[in-house]
């Protein structure tokens, strides 16, 4: 098949609206396929009876580019990859070469980690439900839901510099000491918050067009989905209670307590619900982790120049969008010999087939925002 | 340094020679097998040992072994929480089994081993490029792929420019 | 009385001309507007003759709801095929001579009947003030059964018609 | 010579008069309902809106409509040029003649027709001429899948919403506009509290016949990027644009003429004067509300950061307070100019606040889907309206010979009936829709 550049016009192989199938092109430019990503829908009338994602539009070779560079010099590019959580994907790839260099970071440094990688977790739902709601329609939650973003956004800016992508870790612990009111900020943004996540649920919850749009749109079992290698809210909404924070506890999760959300049913309205959770979830361990964070050394002595011995190590973590893991080899020079991430958002996507098959075109839509999937991270 | 639980033996008892080696790195335990036997050993691994989720499959090159090419399985087990990673060894057009109908989550993975690195995974339904433009020729993640190389006649036909390397 | 007049002449060519128009179109979605004015046009014709009900229902009925299906289905079916087919076939005289006979009888009826046919001066009949009131009263009083007859006759039409489309949806 | 045109044009100046203040001043009036939609989307979302383009953005439509009309006029190839010039002018046309027949005030109205409100739901259905030769003539899939699309909508809900409207007519018993506000006042309440469902169901098909809101799906960006109008730029999809916002007036007036009492003030019945003078409490209300306002512009006028948005505020302060003089003026004037201007004050108001509720209810909902639209269309709304006009007419034949005193008893007997309809039609409909749900979808 030639990937012909055509973009979000349609190739009519018979009648206008003739009961054989009509191929419809999706993206790469469309407003609401959250990035590049080109979906081929094959139609019967309205319904879809099969699609293929075609992506590759933003690959920017990650992983080739990490075998020329240092491991402190990659750090900043594994920010680039899910460019909405760029804290938890460096905490991912920090927490990776440390486990291969043998090293662990203080304390201190852990809990700091810890309740950034919580606040950017909040800030990508928020980012999620803004758009998703916008693509099914609904104007105004997308601005409440960016007044609370920014002041997230804020408090990285404080602390590290950079709203964005922050580069905010260091292999070994962290470069910056919190500034002070750091606890202060953490502290007020969550009192406020949870009348926030308030305000949304009663604007979409109950919202009987809301609950229409996605009630058993999408529906993916857990078997399926086990299957299919999908991770994070999108397994958990359909069933499966399995978080690698509570699995595999890594930076301080084990020292506070807090549930894992799981809905029975796993379509999109499940989802909205198990992630509308998480972010309380979240609010809640930051609020833990607040109230006590350790004193001490916030970097590990690694020294300047990391030299870990060869081997390798596979090393995963719960990213906002699902399980993000690395994969590392070393040969003992300063440069890692292969850098190998798992993208939840590109495996994740896999699932889009199958939840699309027998929907409407307007539920494509819905069945891609609910899947949560940010193109630079499925490119790479 | 080397691995030996009753995970090992049970599986060295069931395949013999297939289990070539098993090492723990990192207190993470690795398993080498044989690249004919893999689909039988992934099979066993699920539908035995509980491994039912494909964490993650790619490949690593070492050119300079005479079959340098490292087909990684990452296995992780729901009911046990346990993670393992399964190793084959497989030459430069060596095709490897496909485990597709194993764990589906190996469609796109298998298919992006094929883009980055031309490793062929036999019985995938649709094995094609998924990153790089289908008519694009050479492997970049090999370690012969130079960094600043390009498909300079794709790039020129598609793209009408020439590339700047 | 001049402006009832020039209102009159301009509706009536209105309805002549786009009557015409509409027949000799080759594009169908054309024809269709040209009959949209034709309809419009009489239902000016209509208001001249104060009869308000009759206009407003003409502009609802024909040109609301039976023009707007008509546009609907030359939309849906996708007449670009039959358009390319030849429209005319080649019994050209034999049409002209049909023609020609009828143009002449009506000539003649016409012509037969000439005196009759002066318009009555300004004897525009005064229709009752309030018409829509006088049409309900009448349509619902004396003539209730045929109303009633009627009104069933379009009910068995449009079950008709659901079971017809249900069976190939 | 003369004598005799003058004579024959003489009965048409007036009307021509009022058509030409009404086809000139509307789409300013567009332009401004446009910005107070950007600015309330915008007070709804925690935001500011327009504020760039002259103080608060007030010379906005001004630009917007500088800009539509330099912006390249595009026709796409092989598309149908005729039609594709005619649709946007039928769409404009129709929204704008349907006009005529509506009473701003009891002084202005352009042709009190016998059968008015016929007329003017006749010309608004014309509308859709203008949506379906639009889609068809730009001659691209999308678009003629939204205007197919936006046609079906229109239909199927100007049923459900002229039956509310006949409900309402039921008790006027009139189809002039004029006697319907007329009967709203000799009854003494609006039709809104005697027919609460018919007012809802009408609101409703109101809102989906201007292809707004919860029902916007034609041009729903996210699948047919903006439906019908995909092909049009530049002045010709201004006029769609000003067809969209001039029909939205006028289902509103439709509305404050049937159910809220059009130039009528609330409770039309009740006569208590203010101490000592002859003025009526309610007839005060205005020039108070004016007032008001102006005090408070006037408090807030210092607190504006930029020296032209003080002038601005006082500009408005002065305004209200003028407004507010005038209308307290009008109290002492003879009777028809006190109506005339009170009435087209309260016109304008309730059309106002129906405007607003549009706007909200825009911002709230998210869009439903085409097959939801439909389904909501024919299976809840036009047999709840079937049914709500058979109730009603029930209810005013029993209130008549049997003699209920005051119309709202038939109210609200009509109302707990209708609810129960309600309750049923979406019982019924969840169920069916739960069956389709098993049987693997229809």
């Amino acid at each position: 098949m030639s990937d012909e550049r055509t973009n979000s016009g349609s190739n009519v192989t018979t009648t206008v609206l003739g009961a054989d199938e009509i191929i419809l092109n999706m993206g790469p430019q469309h407003p609401s396929t959250h990035g590049v990503l080109r979906v081929k829908l094959k139609l019967d009338g309205e319904r879809v009876v099969e699609s293929e994602c075609i992506i590759g539009y933003l690959h920017r070779g990650v992983e080739k580019i990490a075998e020329h560079r240092s491991y402190q010099q990659f750090a900043p590019y594994v920010d680039r990859m899910d460019y909405v959580a760029a804290v938890s994907n460096g905490l991912g790839y920090c927490e990776a070469v440390e486990k291969l260099l043998g090293a662990e970071a203080p304390p201190r440094a852990r809990v700091i980690r810890t309740i950034l990688t919580e606040l950017q977790r909040i800030a990508s739902h928020l980012l999620w439900l803004g758009t998703h709601a916008l693509d099914i329609g609904a104007l105004t939650p997308v601005f409440y839901c960016f007044r609370e973003r920014e002041e997230i956004l804020k408090i990285f800016e404080k602390y590290c510099g950079a709203r964005l992508t922050t580069h905010a870790f260091r292999i070994g612990g962290l470069q910056y000491e919190t500034y002070d009111g750091f606890e202060q900020d953490v502290k007020r943004f969550c009192e406020d918050f949870t009348h926030r996540i308030d305000e949304y649920e009663t604007l979409l919850t109950e919202n009987r067009i809301w609950v229409g749009r996605t009630k058993g749109v999408g529906i993916i079992s857990a078997e399926d989905a086990i299957a299919l290698g999908v991770t994070g809210p999108v397994l958990r909404a359909s069933g499966k209670k399995w978080d690698i924070r509570k699995a595999m506890p890594y930076a301080a999760y084990d020292q506070y307590e807090f549930e894992i959300p799981t809905r029975p049913t796993g379509d999109t309205y499940d989802r909205y619900l198990v992630r509308m959770e998480e972010m309380r979830q979240s609010r809640r361990i930051c609020l833990q982790a607040v109230e006590n964070v350790p004193s001490g050394p916030i970097m590990a002595r690694v020294g300047k120049v990391l030299k870990p011995p060869p081997g390798e190590v596979y090393h995963s973590i719960e990213a906002p969008k699902g399980e993000l893991g690395y994969y590392i080899v070393s040969d003992g020079t300063t440069q890692p010999y292969r850098v190998r991430v798992r993208p939840p958002s590109f495996i994740n996507l896999q699932a889009f087939d199958r939840m699309a098959r027998g929907a409407l075109v307007a539920d494509v839509v819905a069945i891609i925002g609910t899947i949560d999937i940010v193109l630079g991270e499925v490119d790479r | 340094m080397p691995l030996d639980n009753e995970f090992v033996q049970r599986l060295k008892a069931r395949f013999g020679d297939a289990i070539r080696e098993a090492t723990l790195d990192r207190k993470q335990a690795i398993v080498l097998v044989g690249r004919e036997q893999l689909r039988e050993i992934s099979r066993y691994c699920r539908d035995d040992e509980k491994f039912d989720m494909l964490a993650d499959l790619t490949a690593v090159d070492w050119p300079k072994r005479e079959k340098r090419f490292d087909v990684i399985l990452n296995l992780y087990s729901f009911p046990k929480n346990e993670r393992l990673r399964l190793k084959a060894h497989s030459g430069e057009n060596e095709p490897v089994p496909s485990v597709v109908d194993i764990w589906p989550t190996a469609n796109w993975l298998e298919r992006e081993c094929y883009d980055m690195f031309g490793i062929v995974f036999e019985g995938h339904p649709d094995l094609k490029r998924i990153l790089l433009p289908d008519e694009w020729q050479g492997y970049p993640l090999r370690k012969d792929y130079d960094i600043l190389k390009q498909d300079t006649a794709w790039v020129r036909e598609n793209l009408g420019i020439e590339s700047g390397q | 009385m001049t402006a009832d007049k020039i209102l009159f002449a301009f509706f009536a060519v209105l309805a002549i001309a786009s009557a015409i128009l509409m027949v000799t179109r080759r594009n169908i979605v054309h024809g269709a507007v040209f009959l949209i004015t034709t309809l419009l046009a009489t239902a000016g014709i209509f208001l001249q003759l104060q009869a308000e009900f009759l206009f407003v229902v003409q502009i609802i009925l024909y040109v609301g709801g039976i023009m707007v299906l008509f546009v609907f289905v030359i939309m849906l079916v996708n007449l670009d095929v039959s358009l390319h087919m030849v429209q005319f076939n080649r019994q050209r005289f034999v049409a002209a001579a049909l023609s020609l006979a009828l143009g002449a009888q009506v000539f003649f009826a016409l012509w037969a009947g000439r005196n009759s046919l002066r318009l009555p001066g300004g004897a525009s009949l005064r229709l009752p003030a309030k018409n829509s009131e006088a049409i309900g009263d009448a349509l619902f009083r004396h003539y209730m059964l045929p109303f009633e007859i009627a009104s069933i006759l379009l009910l068995v039409a449009m079950i008709g018609a659901v079971v017809m489309a249900k069976r190939r949806v | 010579m003369i004598h005799g045109i003058l004579q024959t044009i003489a009965p048409f100046v007036i009307p021509v008069l009022c058509g030409v203040v009404i086809v000139a001043i509307f789409p300013l009036m567009a332009g401004y309902i446009v910005l107070l939609e950007r600015k309330v989307m915008a007070d709804m979302q925690a935001r500011l809106g327009p504020m760039r383009v002259g103080p608060h953005g007030l010379l906005q439509p001004l630009a917007d409509a500088f800009k539509l009309m330099l912006k390249e006029d595009i026709i796409p190839t092989h598309a149908d040029w005729l039609l594709f010039w005619v649709a946007p002018v039928i769409s404009v046309t129709m929204a704008l003649v349907a006009f005529a027949a509506l009473p701003i005030g009891p002084a202005f109205q352009i042709a009190d027709i016998n059968v008015g409100l016929l007329f003017v739901l006749g010309v608004s259905s014309l509308g859709i001429y203008g949506i379906t030769l639009g889609g068809w003539a730009s001659n691209s899939h999308y678009s003629l899948l939204g205007a197919l699309r936006s046609a079906a909508q229109l239909v199927s809900y100007e049923t459900a919403a002229v039956l509310g409207l006949v409900s309402a007519l039921l008790l006027a018993g009139s189809l002039s506009m004029k006697e319907i506000v007329q009967a709203q006042a000799d009854q003494g309440v609006w039709f809104l509290f005697v027919v609460p469902v018919g007012f809802f169901i009408y609101f409703v098909g109101s809102i989906a016949e201007t292809n707004r809101a919860p029902f916007d799906l034609p041009e729903a960006e996210s699948e047919l990027v903006a439906g019908y109008m995909t092909e049009y730029s530049g002045f010709r999809w201004a006029l769609y644009f000003l067809a969209e916002y001039a029909n939205m007036v006028v289902v509103a007036a439709i509305a404050t003429t049937l159910f809220l009492g059009g130039w009528l003030r609330p409770f039309p019945g009740s006569h208590q004067t203010l101490p000592g003078t002859s003025i009526e409490l309610l007839d005060a209300l205005p020039s108070i509300l004016f007032f008001v306002v102006a005090l408070y512009s006037l408090k807030l006028a210092p607190k504006q950061p930029v020296k032209v948005q003080k002038l601005v505020m006082l500009l408005v302060a002065g305004l209200c307070a003028l407004l507010a003089a005038v209308m307290a003026a009008a109290l002492f004037a003879p009777d028809p100019v006190k109506i005339g201007i009170h009435g087209a004050f309260w016109f304008l108001a309730k059309v106002g606040a129906y405007v607003y509720a549009f706007l909200w209810v825009r911002f709230t909902f998210p869009r439903y889907r085409f097959d939801q639209l439909m389904r909501l269309g024919w299976r809840f709304l036009i047999p709840l309206s079937l049914v709500n006009v058979i109730v009603v007419g029930s209810a005013i034949v029993v209130q008549q010979n049997w003699g209920w005193k005051h119309p709202l008893v038939s109210a609200i007997v009509t109302t707990l009936i209708m609810l129960g309809v309600a309750v049923f039609l979406a019982y019924d409909d969840d169920k069916h829709q739960a069956a389709i749900q098993a049987a693997g979808g229809e």
